[in-house]
């Protein structure tokens, strides 16, 4: 009898996302293929895998959800904000981790509340954070960004609205105009937004966009003669598919970046000898490394992680059930020998996650865009503890009472 | 001012952009009372189609001049769109004569899945580039008169004009000619359209080829404004309130619905939409049609509503 | 042969206008609805009820009230999503305001809530027809999106704009498990469609038509356009934001403005044409089509063992699904209602052709 | 009947709508070239099914014939298309009007038009020949279709098929709401046309008095089936005939007719096969 | 019937003017309608006969001119009011709901007598069921008497054309009007069909003491059933009086009657 360890992998290859949903689902599923074909899957238990299709729509990923929760999931990644909102309850009855690496509800870093959710390596609320740290760095000081303007355009969506609470919080505090400007989903016409822009001549613009609205967005801020290099993308604005087309247009412009990009990490060579060269990649060989899909293996990696880890826990080379796989994301420990080993030297920092911080690390970087290809401007940048934890200690605070959830007990903790 | 006047310039040019998807819809009513709920992915099939062409043409035959390849591309996707029209009449209207428009729509709903999954099979579902030379970068008018000047979007301009021609010529086209009063007879009744010897087919593929014409050239421009992918189908639903304000029968309606709502989406997003926090154009457009259908109930050009016992 | 109304005589009006006239099809319904009831329940597992059954019997509810606008009365609308956020987002407010607010209550009022927008969306009929309406309800649909993703109090300060519901019960009894929830479901659209069939096969119902079929000849005899035009918007949205808010509450459990998106609005149109206007079971072989297809689709390269990608997978089901609603609207352009009953016809003859 | 000049042959044709409805049981007909041959039968007999099947307008109806075959002069045209016939000269003038509602009433002729190759100048005379058939169109000529009275609409859709100059017209109830004398005109055109210009005419009718006058062979219809026929005088003699189609029936000398309102009860029609 | 008929004035049309745009459809038309009798409006195609029925039951609205029920005068009435005050009306082009049966068309025409609200109606129960019975067994009637019984579930877009407008006839009964107007209900029917909707008018007429105005252009049908005829002509009215008189009118056989006749 063959051990296997299934993941479901919801992912959006149809639709207007689809550009950007693709290289993501590639990275993820190459990952699998790559440690079955290298390692032989983890300790011995083979790694199998369903796609289903959700074309971005709730009511469609639900359905997978549904129908693939049954198969033994070990953990779910919708990908999609709506989606999270939607299984965010249905996990906690089911049993089921949700990994929404750099997306979903940024309360649910408080693992004391959100049980099941894991909102790894950041939130909309760590990126509005580090972004405005970035800037403050650029004037030379928070006090230099009192009386300017910085515009929010947003992905009319709760995930475009996500990241306000925090810059209403940082504009408190600093004195700098917050303009929100909405741009309605997908995001195929921007003009009023663009024009408002060009009205009110912010300082710098912050992109909260996914999918075409990002090119959009360059496009229409290179039509209006808006600045590249003043604009600042979230990481979900960062990515190839965003600037390939508008090429020289997007020059300068710039996004924050959870992770590397290009072939030459370990991991990346790793898969193109186990996996491509066998033919057996997901998608195109030059796909691979690109932004997106260098994440999908990160989310695929940390999935895998917290099966190892919980295997330890549980018993080597079992089997792990989804509450187990909850467990081990909860304890994951990747340190910089740990991730050098994997092969993700330098890909992204190390993460540790515990009972009450789902997310693990708050690190990330600004790149920029060349005209070719991305490169890195910034340091490491980290969002401000001192500010983020009361707000989600609140915002956690405040679900639970809604939802009537009590606060996990240490002991809870400990199982 | 100067930025009122930029801001209803803007909306004149995006209106002249629905306009020519608008156009599409009001062909093929015109000609078959049909509700063309497909030409969205019309839109997209051609502009697909135009851009793999222009990618695969230089691989396949090793030109490199782009305006041989643009050439070329725009002949080949053209040569596409005649043959989709031809397969949507032999495969689907011709077997629905006579029926009710609620039904055609529903089958050109049909019609819409089939070609959004034929066309990202066929040709993928990344994000393609047009490139056919537009300007992207502004021009600044009246500088002198207002600070900051008027900004005009080159593109913008370029494709307005296009539209603007397109749509010209097909009002020349359809106008008073005896075909165009065939079309008209055919949208009014297929029976009896029939029985004087009209031939629905012949008639229906010289429109849908002529609507897949027009989605070709919508398709470019957008296209090469907006990349080539999925979203461009979505586009259709923006020049909805345009041809039911312009008059569903009436090609000099398309372009006047489609800078009404474009000039006033704009205006009323920039000037209104920041104190009501945003993101109103879209319902504003909308609200904008019904008044002026309330006024005019078969929009502004539209052939009146004909209810008599 | 075993399907004949022959030897069945009506001997009172009452029989004859009962909604199925011949035994064999009360037979067949009693049978569906005990293996609804009781079957189901016994046999299905959690994936079928909350991916397919449930979706699938809220859908076929807000189609049945959209028919009832679009089918029975005409009025072509694009603004059902709008119309179920409004049960959906209303039923929320009563629930989370209100301290100790039954759920079934808080669903009616959600229902009525919508009937109000529904009406007040409705007033442009009245001079406003055919496909032209459909900018009245569109400006509904987008109006409504907008209004729910900006107005705070509506999401009751919600942050994103997400808001979500827990802990149902009616009557004290948990709706948790997914064979509650269907059941739940079930008995409401079971009631609900009864009362919408009393409706359509009574006089209001015949206005309805009346206004729909030739709105000049209605006015001379009698109908009030007004009156038959909004009621039907009344009714319509009624069962929509019903619908809508079971979406939210039982489906859903946690949602955004985009689940009631014009996507929505557009499948629920579908739906209607589809399965056939001017028809409650129409209603439920729309829902049924639009529904279990893609899903059958889906499923179906790998039940025979294909191995495609998903992309390819998906574009495929496009194209089937496409194709199929093209060949049945060829078979029968007034939808598998119409199919139905021909069939049944057919059947009624059997063996003799004709 | 002989066959040398056989224009039409109907032979019994089956016609079934929405493969349920078995409305033609087997009809059979011939018309010769250059004759007027009257379809006569109550409501409901088939008659416009017929004329539909042999323009081939079924299809949108969703009616199918199942069996039998039509042949015009010699060529089976069940597979051909309503556009085809008008190409080989078979006109119908539709039942119920059918006027393009949103086209003037001169569009409207205009457009019945379209097949013609003979040039503007040969459509121009014609157009003027049905303004002189009817004068009421002229006046009436800028006038959208829809809003023109029932006459109008109804002498619109016969001088648009005329329009088109064809060899053979199906007249679907010509004369319904007309004037007593504008029905006395259609007739005469109907007879000026086949007189002078050799056209061939099918006419389903209820007016059997007028019809039977003007045809000179007549068949009637009755559920679907040829239940009589024969020359247009001798059916004008049958007894049958004279009681329930022409209002004749035991007339005497002084009284040519009985008056409507003598009839004292409602009459079945005699069925023909009982 | 003439013996019957009373010289009660129920509807009193008097100087009705009607244009569209340039065309003018009637022309300061006045005549009555007494109490029980049948009155024939007869005249050439587009004379305006069918635009004088709109104006009385309130589709068009005459530029100029009253006309009195009963005595009351009225001038802008909407369709709903001249229905409620006992006027119905059969149309020239089938005015029929398409997608209704036979049964639906008819029982519409009651919708004046139905009263139970909305709610009642969805749980069909009680005084709804009752009132719907009630309708039902009158419709039957009408139904019966027009022989129709066999279509009853039938849709009427089906029907051949002569039993549509035995349709749309029985749809005008069940409002059970004091005046029924009739827009050439016998279009497109054979003598002997024509003779039995006779008799459905003439029984209507008597049976139901029902005043009817009759639009037709069968000549033998006017002048035998007919008590009194008002001629019309381009609008204007050339001639007014018993069926014999017309017939002898000079106007009225040039513009109308043709020699033949
Ligand atoms: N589209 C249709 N669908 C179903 N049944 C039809 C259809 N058209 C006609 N029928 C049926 O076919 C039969 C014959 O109809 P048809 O119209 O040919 O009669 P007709 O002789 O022309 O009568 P009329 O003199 O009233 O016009 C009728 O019983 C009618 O109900
Ligand atoms: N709504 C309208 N708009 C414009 N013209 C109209 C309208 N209604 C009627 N007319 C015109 O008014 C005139 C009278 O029409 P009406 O229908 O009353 O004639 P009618 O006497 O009933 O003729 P028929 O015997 O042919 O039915 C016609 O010339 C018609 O074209
Ligand atoms: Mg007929
Ligand atoms: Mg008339």
């Amino acid at each position: 009898e063959t051990k296997e360890q299934f993941f479901p992998l919801l992912v959006y290859r149809t639709g207007p996302y689809a550009p950007n949903g693709t290289p993501w689902a590639n990275g993820k599923q190459d990952y699998i293929k790559m440690v079955n074909a290298r390692d032989g899957g983890i300790n011995g238990v083979k790694i199998t895998f369903e796609e289903c299709e959700t074309g971005y729509a709730t009511d469609k990923g639900v359905e997978c959800y549904e129908r693939l929760k049954g198969k033994g999931a070990s953990l779910f990644d919708p990908q999609a904000t709506g989606i999270t909102f939607a299984l965010t309850d249905k996990v906690i009855k089911d049993k089921i981790p949700l990994v929404t690496l750099g997306y979903g509800l940024a309360a649910s870093q408080d693992g004391g509340v959100f049980k099941w959710n894991f909102p790894l390596m950041g939130s909309y609320w760590t990126a509005a954070d580090m972004l405005i740290q970035h800037l403050a760095k650029k004037e030379g000081g928070f006090d230099k960004l009192k009386g300017k303007k910085i515009a929010l355009v947003y992905h009319d969506s709760p995930f475009g609205k996500e990241p306000m609470p925090l810059l209403d919080e940082r504009q408190k505090m600093h004195g700098f105009e917050l303009i929100k400007i909405p741009v309605t989903a997908p995001g195929v016409e921007q003009k009023s937004a663009w024009l408002q822009v060009r009205q009110q001549r912010p300082d710098y613009v912050l992109l909260w966009g996914w999918g075409v609205m990002n090119s959009t967005a360059l496009k229409e801020a290179q039509a209006t003669g808006y600045p590249r290099e003043k604009m600042y993308g979230v990481w979900w604005a960062g990515a190839e598919p965003d600037v390939k087309d508008v090429g020289e247009g997007a020059k300068g412009y710039n996004a924050l970046a959870l992770n590397t990009s290009g072939q030459a990490p370990k991991v990346i060579q790793d898969i193109l000898k186990y996996v491509h060269a066998k033919g057996e990649g997901t998608g195109p060989k030059d796909e691979v490394g690109s932004v997106l899909y260098t994440r999908g293996l990160i989310i695929q990696m940390l999935g895998v992680e917290a099966v190892r880890r919980a295997q330890e826990r549980f018993g080597k080379g079992k089997v792990m059930s989804a509450e187990q796989v909850r467990w081990g994301l909860e304890n994951l420990a990747l340190d910089q020998k740990r991730l050098d080993a994997l092969g993700f030297s330098g890909v992204l920092r190390p993460i540790s996650t515990s009972c009450q911080d789902h997310m693990g690390s708050t690190w990330a970087r600004v790149h920029t865009w060349d005209g070719a290809k991305w490169n890195f401007s910034s340091d490491w940048l980290q969002a401000d503890e001192q500010i983020l934890k009361p707000m989600v200690k609140v915002a956690a605070e405040k679900y639970a009472a809604e939802k009537k959830l009590e606060r996990r007990t240490p002991a809870d903790c400990q199982s | 001012m100067g930025f009122l006047i930029e801001t209803i310039f803007g909306g004149l040019m995006t209106g002249m952009l629905y306009s020519l998807i608008a156009l599409g819809f009001v062909l093929i009513y015109k000609a078959s009372g049909v509700f063309n709920f497909a030409q969205g992915a019309m839109v997209l099939f051609a502009a697909l189609a135009m851009a793999r062409f222009t990618e695969w043409i230089p691989q396949w035959t090793g030109l490199t001049q782009p305006l041989l390849v643009n050439g070329l591309g725009f002949l080949a996707a053209c040569a596409v769109m005649v043959l989709v029209a031809w397969l949507i009449e032999r495969l689907v209207l011709s077997k629905l004569v006579n029926q009710e428009g609620i039904t055609l729509l529903m089958a050109t709903i049909g019609v819409t899945y089939l070609m959004e999954g034929l066309g990202q099979t066929l040709f993928g579902s990344d994000i393609y580039k047009i490139d056919v030379g537009m300007p992207k970068d502004p021009i600044f008018l009246f500088e002198k008169t207002f600070e900051g000047g008027v900004l005009v979007n080159k593109e913008d301009l370029y494709a307005a004009l296009i539209a603007a021609a397109m749509v010209a010529l097909l009002a020349l086209f359809f106008q008073k000619t005896a075909t165009g009063r065939a079309l008209r007879a055919v949208a009014d009744d297929h029976q009896a359209a029939q029985s004087i010897g009209i031939p629905l087919s012949r008639i229906w593929v010289i429109v849908w080829a002529v609507a897949g014409f027009v989605a070709l050239v919508a398709g470019v421009i957008w296209g090469s404004k907006l990349g080539v992918q999925f979203s461009l189908s979505l586009v259709a639903l923006k020049a909805l309130p345009v041809v039911i304000l312009g008059g569903l029968t009436s090609v000099p309606g398309a372009i006047i619905g489609g800078l009404v709502i474009g000039v006033g989406e704009k205006v009323s997003e920039v000037y209104l939409g920041p104190l009501m926090g945003g993101g109103i154009e879209i319902w504003f457009a909308y609200v904008l049609a019904l008044l002026f259908l309330l006024v005019r109930p078969q929009g502004l050009f539209g052939e009146k509503i004909i209810d008599r016992v | 042969m075993f399907y004949r109304e022959n030897g069945q005589f009506k001997t009172s009006y009452r029989a004859d206008s009962q909604i199925f006239p011949i035994r064999q099809d009360r037979v067949a319904v009693a049978a569906l609805l005990l293996l609804a009831f009781v079957g189901l329940p016994l046999l299905a597992t959690d994936y079928l009820f909350s991916a397919i059954l449930i979706p699938f019997l809220i859908l076929s509810l807000a189609a049945l009230g959209l028919n009832v606008l679009v089918g029975y009365c005409g009025q072509i609308s694009l603004g059902t999503g709008a119309f179920m956020a409004v049960g959906a987002y209303a039923a929320y407010n009563f629930q989370v305001r209100i301290e100790g607010m039954p759920l079934l209550v808080s669903l009616l009022m959600g229902g009525l809530c919508a009937t109000a927008v529904g009406v007040l969306f409705g007033i442009p009929s009245l001079r406003i027809k055919g496909l032209y309406l459909a900018v009245a309800t569109l400006a509904a649909q987008f109006f409504c999106d907008w209004a729910f993703l900006r107005i705070k109090w509506f999401t009751n300060n919600s942050s994103s704009g997400n808001v979500s519901v827990s802990e149902l019960s009616v009557l004290g009894l948990a709706i948790d498990a997914p064979v509650q929830k269907y059941l739940f479901c079930l008995s409401l659209v079971t009631v609900f469609a009864l009362l919408t069939k009393n409706l359509v096969r009574g006089a209001i119902g015949r206005e309805w038509m009346a206004m729909r079929d030739m709105d000049v000849a209605a006015a001379v005899i009698g109908i009030r356009p007004v009156y038959a035009k909004l009621s039907a918007f009344a009714v319509s949205s009624f069962i929509v934001g019903v619908a809508g808010a079971l979406w939210g509450f039982v489906h859903l459990g946690s949602w955004e403005p985009a689940a009631f998106s014009i996507d929505r609005s557009f499948q629920l149109l579908f739906m209607v044409i589809i399965g056939g206007l001017g028809s409650v079971m129409g209603s439920f072989f729309g829902a049924a089509f639009i529904i279990f297809l893609p899903i059958a689709l889906n499923q179906l390269p790998r039940l025979l063992g294909l191995q495609i990608g998903t992309e390819t997978a998906s574009h495929l089901e496009l194209m089937v699904f496409g194709a199929l609603i093209i060949f049945f609207l060829i078979k029968e352009p007034h939808g598998l209602a119409r199919l139905w009953s021909t069939a049944k016809e057919k059947l009624r003859l059997w063996p003799f052709p004709h | 009947m002989s066959n040398a000049n056989l224009l039409l042959n109907v032979n019994g044709i089956k016609v079934i709508y929405n493969h349920v409805i078995l409305v033609l049981k087997g009809v059979s007909l011939q018309v010769r070239e250059g004759s007027i041959v009257a379809l006569l039968g109550g409501n409901g007999a088939g008659k416009t099914t017929t004329l539909r099947a042999i323009s081939n307008l079924l299809e949108g109806e969703r009616g199918e014939v199942t069996k039998g075959a039509i042949e015009l002069r010699g060529e089976r045209i069940e597979k051909l298309s309503t556009a085809q016939m008008v190409e080989r000269g078979v006109v119908q003038v539709m039942e119920g009007r059918h006027c393009f509602a949103h086209l003037s009433i001169e569009e409207n002729l205009l457009t019945g038009a379209y097949t013609r190759k003979d040039g503007k100048a040969a459509v121009a005379t014609t157009l003027e020949k049905v303004y002189s058939y009817f004068p009421r169109l002229k006046t009436r000529r800028g006038s959208q279709a829809a809003y023109t009275s029932g006459g109008e609409q109804q002498m619109c859709a016969i001088g648009r098929a005329l329009m088109a100059n064809p060899r053979m017209v199906l007249l679907d109830e010509p004369s319904m709401g007309l004037a007593p004398q504008i029905v006395a005109e259609v007739f005469e055109i109907v007879k000026d046309l086949n007189a002078r210009e050799g056209v061939t005419f099918l006419l389903a009718e209820q007016n059997t008095g007028m019809a039977l006058r003007y045809a000179d062979y007549g068949y009637i219809l009755e559920s679907g089936r040829v239940v009589l026929d024969g020359e247009a005088h001798a059916l004008r003699e049958n007894e049958d005939v004279k009681e329930f189609y022409l209002g004749t029936g035991g007339a005497s000398a002084d009284n040519p007719r009985k008056s409507f309102k003598d009839v004292k009860s409602y009459k079945r029609r005699k069925r023909w096969l009982a | 019937m003439a013996e019957s008929v009373s010289d009660e004035v129920i509807l009193d049309i008097k100087n009705i003017s009607l244009n569209f745009g340039g065309v003018k459809a009637l022309t300061d038309i006045s005549f009555d309608v007494r109490v029980h009798e049948i009155r024939a409006i007869i005249g050439p195609n587009g004379a305006g006969k069918s635009s004088m029925l709109n104006c009385i039951n309130g589709v068009y609205q005459p530029q100029v001119g009253s006309i009195a029920f009963r005595g009351q005068t009225f001038k802008h009435m909407s369709s709903r009011q001249v229905a409620e005050m006992g006027v119905a009306r059969t149309f020239q082009n089938l005015a029929l709901f398409k997608g209704m049966s036979v049964l639906d068309n008819i029982m519409t025409g009651r919708t004046l007598h139905m009263k139970t609200g909305l709610l009642l109606q969805a749980l069909r129960w009680g005084p709804a069921e009752r009132e719907e019975m009630a309708q039902r067994e009158k419709v039957e009637h009408i139904i019966d008497f027009l022989e129709i019984q066999a279509h009853r579930k039938t849709p009427v877009g089906r029907l051949p054309y002569g039993l549509q407008k035995r349709v749309d006839l029985g749809r005008a009964l069940a409002m059970e009007p004091e005046v029924l107007l009739l827009d050439e209900p016998m279009a497109g029917m054979n003598v002997e069909e024509k003779q039995d909707m006779c008799r459905f008018i003439l029984d209507v007429n008597k049976e139901f003491g029902t005043t009817i105005v009759l639009i037709e252009h069968d000549m033998g049908v006017v002048m035998d059933i007919s008590d009194r005829v008002v001629v019309l002509d381009y609008g204007k009215k050339i001639g007014d009086g018993l069926p014999d008189e017309v017939r002898r009118n000079e106007d009225v056989i040039r513009a109308y009657l043709g020699t033949s006749h």
